[in-house]
């Protein structure tokens, strides 16, 4: 917690500022929920850290996806995770978005969320305790402080991949890619 | 020329830093109330800064023009009310811990005028966002707007009539003279502190940037550093509001430390209401600021005009 | 100097040997009545001048005493007979394409009677000639109603022959108790010393008179055959009827009134009356889908707002009548005989069968909306300097009674402006019926277009130009006002 | 260049129009531009110029005379600007409708007839241009066929009950002054009592008050100006509306003179705190009904009576302030009013007759310059700082504080936030929000049509800033009229009127915008998004109506319950139906049966003995 | 109610086995195209309120038992003792290859849901039903995921396995 060292501020403001003010869209998905309240309220406190819940994906900079992910919410996910301002962080609550967890072969939940968007961090546990999560928060902390949290760099860098890993899934999308394709990226290059 | 000049750069910028220090303020007291620790009080500064630096998207060219008109005709707002103005301020308004700079060049009349120019200017940028949210939020701002315009109005001529004069200087120093709004007009400050919340937008009647019910309304396409402007917009409106409240009821400051610390008191008391309140539905919120607001500044006004016509 | 009485031998004659032509060339009736008209139109016209310094009186001694036709052609009785003859003069231009079948000589006979009546009665000084005239009028315009031959026109003729017999009963019963009560019939000479004998049998006589020309006249509760009458007599006729019939009506019980008796103390009465005759007219008017039916209320309506002008007894007041008889007569004729040709293009006389007329009968329906707007009393046309003279008049006698009933009366105008604006709303905007039939497409022949053309060229002339007719209208209030000098022209020589 | 040349180049324009159009549609349009823009150039030029003399003896025994002076230019100028723009205006708006021929005739006429009322030099040629100004107005009303028909005969009928209340006016002050000079009755009016005087006013101001639609004579205003053509009602609720303030203010100031208006108090109402009040509510009911309406064109016409009710407020205090105020707002509005409404046709013309607010959107995508101009107008029409509208409105909020009417002054002001609200609403439903899928090929505004959209929209900017122009024209109008005119820089006001300097308020709102706009431009750039990438809780956008604009100040319905409706209007429609059935009972009168008539005949022969006997009346 | 019922459908309908439960609850077996006649006939009879539609596959057999539960409103019967509160369990058997069956949405509108779930996840086909579009899943299914020979295993395998992870 380097909140207050000036220094670090003059630094790398904007590092710092994304270190300090985690404005979260979260996701409640399966049993995710309810380990998010406790974590923002009188007990536990997230706004001491500057982590705040808000309404739509166009104010914030981290991504909680809380509980496993069924096919009709990843598609919502992606579309969320797309609409939101470019530096932005992704964090995986519990087992089930890591490897599906207790679902591990229903035919309805995704097994492997970071092969449809990219995730920064992963909080294990069939549903992790407050604790946990602030445990996660301080480690996102120290990857952004290393530059290691780079999910949207790297979603921009293979966006091909993910796109071709979502139509695979879903066949055809209802919304046009977010960056242009090779493709489209060499006509409009010259 | 020269102090006339800094004059004009320090009071906008005083009321930038004094009305996110406010935003802050008013997050740690919600926290506190909370019986939580809440955020430091420059939190508001790091959320700039981080809204700032992050690529947001624009739905149009009149999507950023309505962020620039609110946060400028705010700022212009600013220019207009005497911060810690004394009786000094009118024979020289340039006197050291004093800062009227353009409040002789416009009367209460324009500085309520300038005041519309936040809400349309955010109305209009919302509006080209294209998002229903955003317009249901609109709606309910300029109805909210209606609602608490019509006691506000009265107050203000309350005042207006009470003092027989538009410009502000000329009531501050009246008042210091002859003793505080709130008692030569006290319905008409009790009127203006119960509609105070409309005003800012805080919690009883937050019903037009509702998280929960319409997406944060109004700023719910906006992102990144239009976030930040209007963050910083909201502050400002804040700082305008109540500096006009002291302005109008509490005497405005000796000079500028008094007035900050009137502010102080004035906002407190109303952040404390405001965080143990629910929020009220559109209709209520209409009704209400049309019921007890209006009703005791008509009492207020007719008393003053009738002392006045005797 | 052509004596007046060529005015009323001359179409006389003509009528009269009609039936001989008629024998002799079949399509030749049909000018008899417009070269009559015209011929009346030229001496009256040539007569007016000198009749404005001093009235003409003519005695034909012929007669023994008591049935001396002795005819005044004062200024007043030449401006309406120059009037009629106008009007006559264009209807009967207008008759000779107009009326094809049944018997048409008969019918052009009879129009050349009315207006000889007419004429006559305009011109008499002797109150028995006037009941003569007055009965030639009425009893031409009962057979005219009845010209079609249909079940409605015969009953409407019926019917006006009824009350205009009751009428002429209760002018005769007046005449003989004035006979009885003066031994004279010439109205000077009755005039002179009817001051001397002021007795309650008198007034009786006054009552039957004003009564029995005020069947023809059109006031309040004796005008009940009016609507039917105009409604199913031929247009040309409804025009003269409209145009002529009812102001000869009104000029005799104008003429009993004030020269005859003097009885200037009744005029209030007389005012209330014709308010209610205004209002009643525009009232019954308002929501009336038959066109002809409309003009004819509407005409109704026109007589009260007449009537009231002649019961303000001040020159301005009378004067003022006798414009708004100008413009009515120019502009009802106009009306009808455009409706006419409008009637008769798509056969029925619903005012919704009038609707899309603009395009399909562009010229005429240009000139109804002239006429219509005239009535109303929209500026650049001669109803609006009518209506002017009106409401200054009433304003000028400074009695609140008059000011009560002149805003009484200008609610009936609104009222009018309210139908008649409707109508025109019609002709232009709004679609022609379905069932409208492919012949309506053209303009009706020339000699219907000459008149109605004539018409509403007249009233924007006089319209712009009120001071062509100001100064005959001047003189004519007060040949009817000032009975001292009547009685002195008329016994003088 | 007197007024007699203007008229006649006027009226002569309107008259050749018709036979031109029969001739070519080409010849006609430019014949009439060119008469239009001959028509301001001649205005223009007759700046400062004054006198009087008869160009018509003798019509009914009077002479008629032309007079300008600086009230009648200032109004011609009015007239004849937007006459002329909204002629522009129509040259794309009526092409392909039939009788265009009509059309322009009527128009031109229209506007020939006022520049006749502003040029007359005494009240019967008022009356005639008045008259011939009502019935080509319902000639045009009634253009557009079918509801327009309804709302044409209202207007006429209530037009010639206006017309009559003014006739039995004017007859009387020439009954009892035998002129109607208005140089001539001025010195004599006083000579008659208050009484009388007050009769007279009174009965004027009906006739002024329908034409103005003063408040409780408003009710065939937003028929009217909804179911006429565009450019009409844009001519219509510009200038036609200003003619009957013309009156009034010519009645009330140069008829009547300040002294004896003064002086027509009662016990403590006098005529001008009546007119003050009815022009009070006349801001704030429609104001507020305008807010629920969901026709633009039925907005903007009870926006217009809302508009009107400041005018009547400032012109009805004596004092130079208001007065200044109240003139300079008839002009304000006159170009506000003519550019929404124009902006609203040109939409209507592309969209095909589209004005239903809540089938709009989004067309600023597609019409960017109309959407600019109608910004213009509408921010014109709230009074916001750097608008034309903000100076006039000013004047009238001062004259309201100094003369120490506190409850005006509310109303003014809370009629300010309601034309915030249907202003917006306006804007948004028709221009913002997202472009529905049939328009999405819509071409913007033709050049014709834009044109007179800029031109609107610089003038209320250029006089925001500089208000000095106009009020340099306002000051002889209100010497003239005997009150000592306002002292305006060519910037604002000096510091006795009250501290206002519209230059320095604009360099203080363009420093303000630019430092905001290099804080943006420091950010990083943003991504432009087309209007499909929009929050939609994670869900794309649905294809149908992710718009809202239906019902769009629903909660101020559910506030105010249902008292929001035009009581007058039900009041006369119900009056109306009452005399209808009325004219139905009478005609039972005649029964057809001839025997009754004849029992008629011999009744009234009774009555009339009967009178004689009992009351001797000869 | 539930006694006079028994006798009832043994005579109205043919082919129809009604077996009572000493727990109250009456099965009635019908067969497939005499089901809607059986719910109007049943609904007539008290009971108004169909809880449930659900699916049973029985594999062996080679057979799809589909199940409607059927109890009444207690707000619609005045006299609502115990003997309005036993349930009636409606069940008919389909063969699985082509499972076909009417609508019943014209008899009890709250059936469209449960209908379009089994139509998805059974692969029973409902004929007259408006909307017979996916419910709850995304992709499209060769073999109805409820049913017993569907290998979620093999299907994860080649669905999800097939995904390859981005970075390589």
């Amino acid at each position: 917690m380097d909140r207050n060292q000036i220094t670090k501020w003059l630094k790398s403001p904007a590092k710092m500022a994304h270190k300090y003010s985690l404005h979260a869209v979260y996701f409640c998905t399966g049993c995710g929920i309810i380990e998010i309240p406790p974590v923002i309220t009188t007990r536990w406190d997230a706004e001491r850290f500057g982590v705040l819940p808000v309404a739509t994906p166009r104010q914030g900079n981290l991504f909680m996806i809380t509980g496993y992910v069924s096919l009709k919410t990843l598609k919502a996910i992606i579309r969320t995770y797309e609409q939101m301002p470019d530096p932005k962080y992704t964090v995986g609550f519990g087992s089930c978005p890591i490897n599906g967890g207790m679902y591990w072969d229903s035919y309805n939940t995704i097994k492997h969320l970071d092969r449809y968007i990219p995730v920064d961090g992963w909080i294990a546990g069939c549903m992790p305790r407050p604790e946990a999560v602030f445990v996660g928060v301080t480690h996102l902390w120290t990857l952004i402080d290393k530059g290691k949290a780079d999910g949207y760099l790297r979603y921009k860098r293979y966006y091909a991949a993910y796109r071709r890993n979502q139509e695979m899934l879903f066949g055809e999308l209802q919304w046009p890619p977010l960056y242009p394709t090779e493709a489209e990226a060499e006509e409009a290059r010259p | 020329m020269v102090t006339r000049i800094i004059q004009l750069l320090l009071s906008p910028l005083i009321a930038l830093a004094v009305g996110v220090l406010f935003l802050g303020l008013s997050r740690k007291i919600i926290a506190r109330i909370h019986r939580r620790y809440g955020p430091p009080l420059y939190q508001p500064v790091i959320d700039v800064i981080r809204m700032m630096s992050q690529r947001s998207i624009s739905h149009g060219s009149l999507f950023e023009l309505g962020v620039v008109l609110a946060l400028a005709g705010s700022l212009v707002t600013v220019l207009f009310i005497p911060l810690g103005g004394t009786v000094i301020c009118r024979q020289n308004p340039l006197a050291h811990g004093v800062l009227c700079p353009l409040s002789s060049s416009g009367g209460l009349l324009v500085v309520m005028y300038l005041m519309l120019f936040g809400p349309l200017g955010l109305a209009l940028g919302a509006g080209d966002s294209a998002n229903p949210n955003a317009s249901i939020g609109v709606s309910r701002k300029l109805l909210l707007a209606l609602a608490y315009e019509v006691p506000f109005l009265l107050v203000i001529l309350a005042v207006m009539s009470h003092y027989r004069t538009i410009s502000i200087t000329e009531i501050v120093a009246r008042q210091q003279e002859s003793g505080w709004g709130v008692l030569s007009v006290p319905l008409s400050a009790v009127a203006a502190f119960l509609i105070l919340p409309a005003m800012l937008g805080i919690r009883p009647f937050d019903l037009v940037s509702a998280p929960q019910e319409i997406a944060s309304g109004p700023l719910a396409e906006y992102g990144g550093s239009y976030l930040a402007l209007l963050a910083v917009q909201k502050g400002v409106h804040l700082f305008v509001v109540i500096a006009l409240y002291v302005d109008l009821f509490l005497g405005g400051g000796v000079n500028l430390a008094t007035f900050l610390v009137k502010m102080l008191v004035v906002f407190v008391a109303a952040e404390m209401i405001a965080a143990v309140l629910p929020r009220i539905r559109i209709e209520s919120a209409v009704r209400f600021c049309w019921k007890w607001p209006t009703a005791l500044a008509l009492l207020q006004m007719a008393i003053t005009v009738l002392s006045k016509s005797v | 100097m052509v004596s007046p009485i060529l005015l009323i031998a001359v179409p006389l004659g003509l009528a009269f040997i009609t039936p001989l032509l008629g024998l002799a060339r079949k399509g030749a009736p049909r000018y008899v009545p417009a070269v009559a008209m015209l011929f009346n139109l030229l001496v009256s016209v040539s007569l007016l001048p000198d009749a404005l310094r001093a009235p003409i009186v003519v005695r034909t001694a012929g007669w023994a005493p008591p049935f001396s036709i002795h005819l005044v052609a004062g200024p007043l009785g030449l401006l309406l007979s120059s009037l009629i003859a106008l009007i006559g003069l264009l209807v009967a231009v207008y008759g000779m394409d107009y009326i094809r079948e049944g018997a048409t000589t008969r019918y052009h006979v009879l129009s050349i009677l009315i207006l000889v009546g007419a004429t006559g009665v305009v011109l008499t000084g002797d109150v028995f000639n006037l009941f003569v005239f007055f009965e030639i009028l009425c009893i031409s315009s009962y057979a005219l109603v009845a010209y079609w031959g249909d079940s409605a026109s015969v009953e409407a003729g019926a019917k006006y022959l009824i009350q205009g017999a009751i009428g002429s009963s209760f002018v005769l019963i007046g005449i003989g108790l004035l006979y009885g009560a003066f031994g004279a019939l010439s109205m000077a000479d009755i005039a002179a010393n009817v001051s001397s004998v002021s007795s309650f049998r008198l007034f009786v006589s006054l009552a039957f008179l004003i009564t029995g020309f005020g069947v023809e006249a059109a006031v309040f509760p004796l005008n009940a055959w009016l609507p039917d009458a105009h409604s199913s007599a031929p247009s040309s006729i409804s025009a003269i009827l409209s145009g002529i019939a009812i102001k000869a009506g009104i000029y005799a019980v104008a003429r009993v009134v004030y020269t005859i008796y003097g009885a200037q103390s009744i005029l209030p009465f007389v005012a209330l009356l014709s308010v209610a005759t205004l209002l009643i007219g525009e009232m019954c008017a308002f929501s009336q889908n038959d066109i002809k039916r409309l003009l004819a209320y509407s005409s109704i309506g026109q007589m009260g707002l007449i009537v009231f002008g002649l019961a303000m007894a001040s020159a301005t007041g009378v004067s003022a009548a006798l414009f708004v008889v100008i413009s009515h007569a120019l502009a009802k004729a106009l009306l009808f005989l455009a409706s006419g040709y409008m009637i008769l293009r798509t056969g029925s006389r619903e005012v919704s069968s009038l609707n899309g007329m603009g395009t399909r009968m562009p010229l005429t329906s240009l000139c109804f909306t002239v006429g219509a707007f005239s009535l109303v009393g929209l500026p650049p046309f001669v109803g609006f300097a009518s209506k002017f003279m009106i409401v200054r008049a009433a304003l000028e006698t400074a009695d609140t009674f008059f000011v009560v009933l002149l805003a009484i009366a200008l609610i009936g105008t609104v009222i009018e402006g309210a139908y008649f604006l409707r109508i025109v709303q019609g002709l232009y905007f709004k679609p022609a019926p379905q069932q409208a039939r492919e012949e309506t497409r053209k303009e009706p022949p020339l000699s219907a277009l000459v008149p109605v053309g004539v018409l509403a060229a007249l009233i924007v002339a006089v319209g712009l130009y009120p001071g062509l007719v100001e100064r005959a209208l001047g003189a004519a209030a007060n040949d009817l006002l000032d009975r001292d000098s009547y009685v002195q022209n008329v016994m003088g020589d | 260049m007197g007024a007699g040349a203007i008229l006649t180049v006027a009226l002569a324009g309107a008259g050749l129009s018709y036979p031109l159009g029969l001739l070519s549609a080409k010849v006609r349009n430019v014949f009439a531009t060119a008469v239009s823009a001959l028509l301001v150039c001649l205005v223009a030029a007759a700046y400062g110029r004054s006198g009087e003399h008869v160009y018509y003896s003798g019509f009914l025994g009077l002479d008629l005379i032309l007079r300008t002076d600086a009230l009648a230019w200032f109004f011609a100028i009015t007239v004849s600007l937007v006459g002329c723009l909204s002629v522009v205006f129509s040259l794309r708006y009526v092409r392909g409708r039939e009788k265009v021929s009509f059309y322009y005739f009527a128009l031109l006429l229209v506007n020939a007839a006022m520049l006749g009322i502003v040029f007359s030099g005494d009240l019967l040629s008022f009356f005639i241009f008045w008259e011939v100004m009502s019935w080509a107005a319902y000639l045009l009303i009634s253009y557009n066929r079918g509801r327009a028909l309804y709302a044409g005969l209202k207007y006429i009928v209530m037009s010639i009950i206006g017309s009559c209340a003014m006739l039995v006016g004017l007859l009387s002050l020439y009954a009892a002054h035998d002129t109607l000079v208005i140089s001539e009755l001025a010195e004599r009016i006083g000579s008659r009592g208050t009484g009388f005087l007050l009769g007279v006013l009174v009965a004027f101001s009906i006739g002024f008050g329908i034409k103005s639609a003063m408040v409780p004579l408003h009710t065939w205003l937003p028929d009217a100006h909804s179911e006429a053509p565009s450019p009409f009602s844009a001519v219509l609720s510009g200038i036609l509306i200003k003619m009957g303030i013309y009156g009034f203010v010519l009645v009330m100031y140069a008829l009547v003179g300040l002294k004896l208006l003064l002086g027509l108090r009662g016990a403590w109402v006098s005529f001008n705190s009546v007119l003050c009040w009815l022009g009070a509510i006349g801001i704030l009911i429609p104001t507020f009904i305008a807010v629920l309406q969901t026709d633009a064109k039925r907005l903007l016409a009870w926006s217009s009576i809302g508009q009107i009710g400041y005018i009547i407020l400032g012109m009805g205090f004596a004092t130079s302030l208001g007065l200044t105020g109240a003139l300079f707002h008839t002009f304000n509005h006159a170009v506000f009013k003519a550019l929404l409404f124009l902006a609203v046709g040109a939409v209507e013309y592309r969209t095909g007759g589209v004005r239903d607010l809540n089938e709009l959107g989004g067309l600023i995508k597609r019409m960017p310059v109309t959407f600019a101009c109608a910004l213009v107008g509408g921010l014109g029409l709230i009074g916001v700082p750097l608008t034309s509208g903000f100076v006039s409105k000013w004047l009238i909020y001062k004259t309201l504080i100094a003369e120490g009417h506190p409850f005006l002054a509310l109303a003014a002001l809370v009629g300010t936030w309601g034309a915030i609200l249907y202003v917006y609403k306006l804007l948004h439903n028709m221009f913002l929000g997202q472009l529905p899928e049939k328009y999405a090929h819509l071409e913007a505004a033709p050049f014709t049509m834009r044109l007179p959209l800029v031109v609107c929209g610089s003038i209320i900017i250029l006089f925001g800033i500089l208000p000095g122009i106009p009020l340099g024209a306002v000051g002889p109008i209100v010497g003239s009229l005997g009150l000592e005119p306002v002292q305006a820089t060519l910037t604002g006001f000096g510091p006795q009127v009250g501290p206002l300097n519209m230059v320095s308020i604009f360099a203080a709102a363009a420093l303000a915008v630019l430092a905001v706009l290099l804080v943006l431009r420091a950010s990083a750039a943003p991504r432009r998004v087309a209007q499909e990438d929009s929050y939609a809780a994670g869900s794309p956008v649905p294809a149908g109506r992710y718009h809202h604009t239906v019902r769009f100040y629903d909660p101020l319905e559910g506030a105010t319950i249902g008292y929001l409706r035009d009581w007058a209007d039900e009041f006369y429609t119900r009056v109306a139906g009452g005399a209808r059935g009325g004219f139905d009972g009478l005609r039972r009168i005649y029964t057809g049966d001839v025997r009754n008539y004849v029992m008629y005949i011999v009744c009234l022969l009774a009555f009339l003995i009967f009178v004689q006997m009992v009351w001797h009346i000869w | 109610m539930i006694a006079s019922l028994r006798t009832g459908l043994e005579a109205t309908f043919k082919g129809v086995e009604v077996t009572d439960r000493e727990d109250g609850m009456m099965f009635v077996l019908a067969p497939g195209e005499s089901i809607p006649a059986v719910l109007r006939y049943l609904r007539e009879h008290g009971l108004d309120h169909l809880a449930l539609v659900s699916c049973v596959d029985w594999i062996e057999e080679g057979e799809l038992e589909v199940v409607y539960l059927l109890t009444c409103y207690m707000r619609n019967n005045t006299d609502y003792g115990p003997e309005q509160r036993r349930h009636v369990l409606l069940r008919t058997k389909l063969p699985r290859e082509s499972a076909e069956l009417d609508s019943v949405i014209g008899i009890f509108e709250n059936a469209e849901p449960h209908e379009r779930e089994i139509h998805e996840l059974y692969g029973v086909h409902f004929e007259g039903h408006p909307r017979l579009i996916p419910l709850f899943l995304e992709r499209g299914y060769e073999i109805p995921p409820f049913r017993k020979d569907f290998d979620t295993r093999q299907y994860v395998e080649k669905t999800f396995g097939a995904i390859p992870p981005v970075e390589d």
